[in-house]
């Protein structure tokens, strides 16, 4: 597994399904876990989901994504509750966690993936 | 001031309330958000609600420390990280000082600003609690200030959270958070808690 | 049904899915077509599924979101066959999608539309 | 010279080759892409094939047509476009001109730039198409060209589809799209459609 792994936070669990399927593809050694919808299933957040993928991530270093606004929140908040490290992007959702994905299967320093996700900032 | 039974009595009433209303709070988010939140804060009141009842309590801080953790939990949208941040600030602040409840509300507020970086005029639920800990701090709260602060909200522009993508069309309703924030600080005072 | 309609264009089903439930929380009536995939459902994308997406949509006019570049190359070529008119956006996926889509319900202007998704070009 | 027989072989020799390096052409789309590259031109050239024998073709023109819409429809990767486009450009020239073949191939490169975008030096199936139609203007078409325009690919860096995410390791593998470009070319060789 690589250092960094990858979280992805969405509203909604299809998409965290899906882009994690996408992002497998390109990155079979980045260790990827998610956290979608609301705690019952439905549209929304939840800090327990995202604490739990937290700790089921098998990197102690993580490059978080996510979707809308309160999703980011709960990041937050799991963030400052965890001993593993945390780095989150206000990036494009999708194009983001593909890039670092790939830039991490690929060796790519930290420095560097984070440079490259510079100009994908939107939020 | 508060004792650990009238911040569980306050909290149940706020449950009542939020429940009877959901169906409203969650028409003012149709208009502006995503139509939840009366859903969402009806799910997280009624964990909390059960969490309450589920054990004895030794301090208002661990009273408003429990609520929190269900409503940060359960509500599942924006306001749970807010609301949740809110009490988790409160219990902070009884364990120091539970005689002033200024202090504790204001703490409540100051966490909200941390966690949702909204400022006063955002047109978000920051827009009840900083008039609210205005009067607490000069022992006015009264139910006309709540409705006063709640009802301010509608000419604004929102600048955070679900609404902020609407921009100008999220002028002339009234943020759905404010109203649930306007519940809590009315069974605040109906609570006897003053 | 809105005069304009949204149409998704992703590499994977589930992420199609799952964005359209999140889009019609705040656009119910707006008409949300989408093509997720390959023809036979894996990862990729589909000249067909995105032709079929285009002819369902219930508006002659049509705003577009895709996530990776082949997914823009299927919906050009689209465009170049069908009748309606499509805008095509090279703006971060999720994001733009769900603040068209937001805009469109609320019945703000297009040019007005197009200038709050200015700032999510990120492709 | 190509004629409906002649094209259809070509085609047919193509599939075949295809199909034996599959696991190849992923290999090389594992290394810089998302490793599906053989995959997909596997299935996209079966679809022409059965599209190609499932009728009988009065032009040159018809049987790129044909090919072009299965190719179109079921790659299913960045190729689909790609290909489908150059073919479609191809048989629109065919239809013009069918016995000049470096008009032929120059039409369909031509197609490839104007949908994907890329220039010679991205490192895609541009920088085998360009050399290849070079090579045909000046009647000097061979496999050794043809490989060492797909072994060109190797040093490049990426600048457009998947590999493009990969910037710097990009360099040092081959293009997959490239390689099954070479395919291509190699069987329009050993079809004897020169
Ligand atoms: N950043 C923020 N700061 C303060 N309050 C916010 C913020 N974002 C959202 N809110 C409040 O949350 C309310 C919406 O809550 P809710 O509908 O439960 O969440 P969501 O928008 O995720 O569906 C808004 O009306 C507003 O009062
Ligand atoms: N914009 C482009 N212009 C020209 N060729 C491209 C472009 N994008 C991708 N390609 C070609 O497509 C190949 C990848 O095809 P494939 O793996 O089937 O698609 P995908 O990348 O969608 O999985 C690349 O090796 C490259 O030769
Ligand atoms: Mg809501
Ligand atoms: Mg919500
Ligand atoms: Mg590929
Ligand atoms: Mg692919």
């Amino acid at each position: 597994m690589s250092e960094y792994g990858v979280l992805l936070v969405s509203h909604v669990s299809e998409i965290v399904e899906g882009l994690t399927a996408l992002l497998k593809e390109v990155a079979s050694d980045v260790s990827i876990t998610s956290a979608g919808g609301t705690d019952d299933g439905g549209i929304g957040s939840s800090f327990d989901k995202v604490q739990a993928a937290v700790e089921a991530n098998q990197s102690g270093k993580i490059l978080a994504f996510y979707d809308l606004g309160s999703s980011k929140m709960n990041l937050e908040m799991v963030k400052e509750v965890t001993d593993k490290e945390i780095t989150l992007f206000d990036t494009a959702f999708i194009e983001s966690a593909y890039t670092a994905s790939a830039l991490l299967q690929a060796g790519v320093p930290i420095e560097e993936i984070k440079k490259q996700l510079e100009p994908l900032k939107i939020k | 001031m508060l004792t650990v039974e009238s911040t569980i009595k306050w909290l149940n009433l706020f449950s009542e309330k939020v429940e009877k209303n959901k169906d409203y709070l969650s028409e003012l988010d149709q208009a502006i958000g995503d139509g939840d939140h009366g859903a969402n804060m009806a799910r997280g009141v009624a964990a909390m609600n059960e969490a309450l009842s589920n054990k004895s309590f030794d301090s208002i801080q661990d009273v408003l420390k429990t609520a929190a953790m269900a409503l940060l939990s359960k509500i599942g949208g924006a306001s749970g990280p807010l609301y949740g941040s809110a009490l988790i600030a409160m219990a902070k602040q009884a364990g120091e000082d539970r005689s002033d409840l200024a202090s504790i509300i204001q703490a409540g507020s100051d966490g909200i600003q941390k966690r949702g970086k909204a400022e006063p005029g955002d047109k978000t639920m920051v827009d009840v609690w900083v008039p609210v800990v205005n009067a607490l701090k000069n022992n006015k709260l009264s139910a006309d200030i709540i409705k006063k602060a709640v009802q301010d909200t509608e000419p604004l522009k929102a600048k955070k959270g679900r609404a902020s993508y609407l921009g100008d069309r999220s002028i002339g309703h009234i943020d759905p958070g404010s109203m649930s924030s306007g519940y809590l600080f009315e069974t605040l005072i109906e609570g006897d808690t003053l």
